[in-house]
């Protein structure tokens, strides 16, 4: 690849955007480690797990990975292909539920 | 020309073939007709299709084939063909998908008055297990099965004592009595299939599966295991007779319970210290 | 194609169907080696959403009892036991890592050789670190008696999920640090400013390596996000 | 150029949208075409016999060698699908197919055809060699990755066909897999045999999504100039939406052969639940062998249109050159290729009615089944509509694709069937199924590789095949396949159950033998038909008649090398622009009935092109 490209890659971001990013991530973890710590628990657990995990992981790809400069064709190839996942996940916990609900009633609840 | 012909021939032997194959459904002995029905609607949609699209192509073959400076049409797009084309295929999809559903709906609503009916699936064989006088199955479990408990039920289960228990391929079914398969697998998947009913369901180990239908028919049927389970697979084999209802009643009568096998087991056990005893 | 044009494209959905619908390349700027990395990430997350669907159907569907996580991880300081310490230090060397990935990314960019290649080694100490205590933390649970086949605490899946996604993680980890090792060697030697060719590909080495490189580290941090909530704390 | 991007588009538009009557402004003007954007690739030119033949860096080779493992591991495949159906068809007349072995053979028999003959083939093959002549690229862009992809394939079948050798034999659990009984001692092959299939299945996907993230880069960012992705052959467009398929399937594959490798070898319990075989309760409990079932059908629907997408955009491309006319509704074939691809992810459980999984997953997989029957009916419909009106050469090629349709559309027919659950609980695990599957994935892709195999053959190796034994070799395959096929839909009808060993004296199954001996015979006569074939290729390389440059007068760029055959870096000193998409045959007004995707619009004033 020829110079030209790499400069086109290298239009740099300040540092400062990457040192706040690095802070918010730190601060998110220890926010989810707290959410352990004080031994939340049921739905207020799970949300608040699933929210900062989110968005963790959102910083991650959008600003370390650079996915929030990238050209849209880029971004849109990448997330679409996650709504199989989203799907897969909705039905494997529905077929857990029912394995769960045969298993306990007919090896153990009855009736 | 002649590869013409020999794809009409094909589409016409294909017809000949259906009308007079001597290969055809069973006689059905359940209540499934509807299952029949979606079968036979999707058959003649499907095959009404399959013909006209292959005579269009037979035709395309006899017209245009290869002539030298033939006029060929161009026209890369026809946004009005295609639109007819996507909403009729849609209105047919639509009129095979809805009754499909409706019957689906059908099988997995178990009527309340069904009988229930356990199916134990093992490498290779099949036995069963009736609900007694309580009309409701002990729960069971597959660590639990021993010689002296050839299910598992679970011996704390009030429900379970006066379970039927039948350690024989024979099934005997009331004819118009509708019949819930609880199919429990003790090792790998198996399918408890009669090819008469039309329904089926695997067997799987770890859960229970089920399936509903109602014989409607007298007689006697053979038992396939319709999903793949070794080298046994193939030997798998039973058979239900469905009766009447008073040979029925005759055939449940001689049936064994889980409380009188276990009041045999403990009297053989007695019986075999006294003889240890009467040998000391 | 120069920045220059780069920025003249018009963004958003507009720019995307554009993109699409041009000639020679769909990712305008976007080269061949990091689009790779990208569709590779992205398999690779399907890859990682398997592993931790079958932990979620086999977690949700066993009547077995799941063991509580805070205290199977836990450690002690002093007499106390702390939840989760080991795996929140582990938690913060990897987002560590990932920090300072993205600043020899940066560097790289701006050619600042030496900066881009300190922080590369940092990078790779933090991820052997993070490698060092995940062999500990196995190495303790194995001493607890938790095995693939077998968990004292409830349900044997436990052990196998705990082993098997740890485990499939760490691999990637661990590839991670090599290539952080080879390529902190590489940028120091200067081989990305003078195109050295490679010793299998024979292909230019070229900066837009260390952003690969980063784009597969941080992925690995990603999902230890997505393990360290699905795993550890739920 | 200050701003490339906005004029990219305008003179684009004005010198395809206008009928280029010659007034609509300077011949210069409407054959401008963007810049590169992407400087010259930098090739590795191998010297020694090993750097040019075996561990070679172009894609043409690497093509040929995927192409002939792949066809290795087909001609095993069909041995041993003869050898099944002998004890089908003449129960012991062969003494050594025992229960063990047939089981052996049936999986083998699936595993071998799906994964490693069609899969391989058409994307190791075809992907391989006609993906960067037909996009204009010099060669793939990992040269390297690609190199290493054949031979991970390669590895995969060796460790494929160790199998057969190691005591106990390959595995007989049905190419399925399903556990428990893969790995329990009631299937054949459930110790060595089985391992080495899911290591050898790991190792494919290994390579595979090394060759596949070639393919897909190539695609998306490798074009030549001018080549947008609406002027793409469908044959790329079929190519590169099977491997976006692969690799976003694979990895559900990948995952469940590390937890059944794991059940196995560990004994930790994925799949495995509580478990009593021969009377011993096992160390195994609380899996679920209904997860495994879901990973597997997640890769394998899916896997499904990875065989057939290429099928579909090569056959679609065949009936275009051999038709001389364009392809019907070009647009709509791409977006019902996208749709497919895309709908595919959603529909796996529909492998599962019967299965014991949540009963009301019956009703969504079922739906989203049926629209996928949308797109698939819309491309036989382009297909026939193309064949209207237009000229069409009676050759091999045409044969096939003929054959093609005859067989996909009663394929996908039965398909509607099984697609729909309610009429899927009563036919489902019979021949109905078996019958269903080899229609519309075994012969309908077959009928493709083979015409695409008489159509390519003079640009690989610049010399004709030989078209009466091709003709010979079509009617044999084509008409033998059909009634194996077709008849055993029947046999699914009365209740047959597959993966039977021996239907020994089932009262109203025993009525069958005479098809199934009818069968048989039919399957022997397609397998030793394709000795015509094979003798054909072998003849031809040397005695064929000299093709010349574009024997097909086809536009696509892979006709259009300087060479022929292609040398490596394809293409000359330039890389070829790219000016309309690859179908303008007989456009009214040209001189020829077909203008070559690198004529430029002022080489054709005339022609009443339409944009493209």
């Amino acid at each position: 690849m020829d110079e030209t490209q790499n400069k086109a890659q290298g239009s740099t971001h300040k540092i400062g955007i990457y040192l706040w990013i690095w802070g918010l991530l730190f601060v998110l973890s220890f926010c989810s480690y707290m959410v352990d710590w004080f031994a939340f628990q049921g739905l207020l657990r799970w949300s608040l797990i699933v929210i900062f995990m989110l968005l963790k992981a959102g910083l991650i790809m959008a600003f370390f990975m650079h996915l929030f400069w990238e050209r849209y064709a880029l971004v849109n190839v990448l997330l679409w292909p996650m709504t199989a996942i989203a799907c897969f996940i909705v039905l494997m916990a529905a077929e857990a539920q029912y394995t769960v609900f045969t298993r306990a009633f007919y090896f153990f609840v009855g009736g | 020309m002649h590869a013409g012909f020999i794809f009409l021939a094909v589409i016409v032997g294909s017809v000949l073939f259906h009308i007079f194959t001597p290969w055809w459904w069973t006689d059905i002995a359940s209540n499934w007709g509807a299952m029949d029905d979606t079968i036979n609607l999707t058959f003649w949609i499907g095959g009404g299709v399959f013909i006209l699209v292959c005579l269009f192509m037979v035709y395309c073959v006899f017209k245009f084939s290869y002539k030298e400076g033939r006029k060929v049409e161009y026209k890369p797009e026809d946004h009005k063909l295609e639109k007819i084309l996507t909403i009729a295929t849609t209105i047919g999809i639509i009129a095979l998908l809805a009754p499909g559903l409706i019957v689906y709906k059908n099988y997995i609503d178990t009527p309340k008055n069904a009988l229930h009916v356990e199916v134990n699936a093992w490498q290779w064989g099949w036995q069963y297990r009736l609900p007694g006088e309580d009309g409701i199955l002990g729960t069971a479990q597959v660590a639990k099965i021993s010689d002296d408990n050839p299910f598992g039920i679970n011996l704390d289960d009030p429900n379970g004592k006066d379970d039927i228990l039948i350690q024989s391929d024979e099934l005997h079914l009331k004819t118009d009595k509708p019949v819930k398969i609880l199919l429990r697998s003790l090792d790998v998947l198996h399918n408890f299939y009669v090819p008469q009913f039309r329904a089926k369901m695997d067997a799987i180990p770890g859960i229970i599966s089920y399936y509903w239908f109602e014989p409607n028919k007298v007689g006697e049927y053979e038992v396939l295991c319709a999903e793949y389970c070794g080298v046994g697979h193939y030997g798998m084999r039973a058979i239900v007779i469905v009766d009447s209802e008073e040979n029925y009643e005759n055939w449940i009568n001689e049936q064994e319970t889980f409380s009188s096998l276990i009041a045999k087991q403990d009297n053989n056990k007695l019986k075999t210290t006294r003889i240890a005893k009467n040998n000391n | 194609m120069s920045d220059h044009t780069l920025d003249k494209l018009p963004g958003g959905y507009k720019g995307m169907a554009a993109d699409m619908s041009s000639d020679q390349t769909a990712f305008k700027g976007v080269q061949w080696g990091k689009t790779m990395m990208w569709i590779f990430l992205l398999s690779d997350t399907f890859i990682f959403s398997c592993f931790l669907i079958s932990y979620m159907k086999g977690r949700a569907s066993t009547v077995v009892d799941w063991p509580n996580t805070s205290e199977v991880f836990s450690l002690h300081v002093g007499d106390v036991p702390v939840p989760l310490l080991l795996i929140a230090i582990m938690t913060f060397v990897l987002i560590t890592s990932s920090g300072t990935m993205a600043l020899a990314v940066k560097y790289g960019y701006e050619r600042n050789r030496k900066m881009c290649a300190w922080l590369i080694l940092a990078t790779a100490i933090g991820g052997l670190t993070f490698v060092g205590m995940q062999a500990f933390e196995w190495s303790k649970l194995i001493h607890e008696g938790v095995r693939p086949w077998e968990n004292p605490f409830g349900a044997k899946q436990f052990g196998s999920f705990f082993f098997m996604i740890t485990g499939f993680h760490g691999t990637h980890v661990s590839i991670g640090v090599i290539f952080l090792f080879i390529f902190a060697r590489k940028t120091f030697r200067g081989d990305f400013d003078t195109g050295k060719r490679g010793f299998f590909t024979t292909m230019k080495s070229d900066y837009v390596a260390i952003e690969i490189l980063g784009l597969y580290w941080h992925f690995v941090d990603l999902v230890w996000v997505f393990i360290f909530a699905f795993f550890y704390l739920w | 150029m200050p701003d490339e991007y906005n004029q990219k588009n305008t003179p684009l538009e004005a010198q395809s949208s206008e009928t280029m009557s010659g007034s609509s402004g300077s011949t210069t003007d409407i054959d401008y075409v963007r810049p590169a954007e992407v400087p010259e690739q930098d090739l590795y030119h191998g010297h020694s016999f090993i750097t040019k033949w075996v561990f070679c860096q172009d894609a043409k080779v690497i093509g040929i060698q995927y192409f002939l493992t792949a066809v290795f591991t087909g001609i095993v495949g069909l041995i041993l699908s003869w050898l099944m159906r002998l004890q089908l068809g003449f129960p012991e007349l062969v003494p050594f197919i025992t229960a063990e072995h047939y089981y052996q053979f049936v999986t083998m028999h699936g595993m071998i055809m799906i994964v490693y003959f069609l899969t391989a083939l058409f994307l190791g093959g075809f992907g391989n060699y006609l993906v960067p002549l037909m996009v204009g690229a010099r060669d793939m862009v990992f040269p390297y990755v690609n190199m290493v992809s054949f031979w991970m394939f390669f590895i995969a079948v060796c460790v494929l066909m160790a199998s057969f050798f190691v005591p106990g034999g390959p595995t007989g659990a049905g190419w399925t897999l399903y556990p428990p009984q893969a790995i329990l001692p009631g299937s054949p092959g459930s110790g060595i045999g089985i391992i080495l299939m899911l290591v050898s299945l790991s190792l494919f996907v290994i390579g595979f999504t090394m060759g596949g993230l070639n393919y897909l880069i190539t695609i998306l960012q490798a074009r030549t100039r001018g080549m947008t992705l609406m002027r793409m052959p469908l044959t790329i467009w079929g190519i590169f939406t099977a491997t976006a398929l692969a690799m976003l399937a694979f990895p559900a594959l990948l995952v469940s052969c590390i937890m059944m490798t794991l059940d196995k070898v560990l004994e930790t319990s994925f799949f495995m639940p509580a478990i009593i075989q021969a009377g011993e309760v096992l160390d195994y409990g609380g899996g679920s062998p209904v997860l495994f079932q879901h990973l597997f059908w997640f890769f394998g629907h899916p896997e499904v249109y990875i065989v057939a997408l290429p099928a579909f955009g090569i056959v679609s491309d065949l009936i275009s050159v051999h038709a001389r006319k364009n392809i019907f509704g070009y647009r709509m074939m791409v977006w019902a290729i996208v749709g497919i691809g895309a709908l595919s992810f959603f529909v796996w459980a529909h492998h599962m009615y019967v299965s014991g999984m949540n009963p009301w997953f019956g009703f969504f997989f079922a739906t989203t089944t049926l629209i996928i029957a949308v797109p698939t009916a819309l491309k036989v419909y382009n297909w026939i509509i193309t064949l209207f009106k237009a000229n069409i050469r009676m050759n091999t090629v045409m044969l096939f694709c003929l054959g093609f349709i005859v067989t996909f559309v009663n394929g996908g027919i039965t398909g509607i069937f099984l697609g729909n659950v309610a009429v899927d609980i009563p036919l489902s695990d019979t021949y109905f199924v078996i019958a269903h599957f080899h229609m519309v994935m075994g012969i309908a892709p077959l009928m493709v590789i083979m015409g695409a195999v008489y159509h390519w053959f003079p640009l690989v190796t610049g010399r004709m095949l030989n078209e009466r034994l091709g003709k010979w070799h079509f009617w044999f395959t084509f008409l033998g396949a059909y009634s194996i096929y077709f008849p055993m839909h029947y046999l699914g009808f009365i209740g047959v159950p597959r993966r039977y060993f021996e239907m020994y004296d089932s009262p109203y199954v025993t009525s069958a033998t005479g098809l199934n001996e009818f069968i048989t015979v039919a399957a022997l006569i397609v397998g030793i038909s394709q000795f015509i074939f094979i003798y054909n290729i072998i003849t031809s390389l040397k005695m064929g008649k000299p093709a010349g440059k574009n024997p097909w007068k086809a536009n696509s760029l892979e006709w259009l090398t300087h060479e022929v055959p292609p040398t490596h870096g394809n293409w000359g000193e330039n890389l070829p622009v790219v000016h309309r998409w690859p179908y303008d045959f007989n456009v009214p007004g040209a001189k020829e009935d077909y203008i070559t995707q690198t004529t430029a619009p002022s080489e054709v004033l005339g022609a009443e092109v339409e944009k493209t």
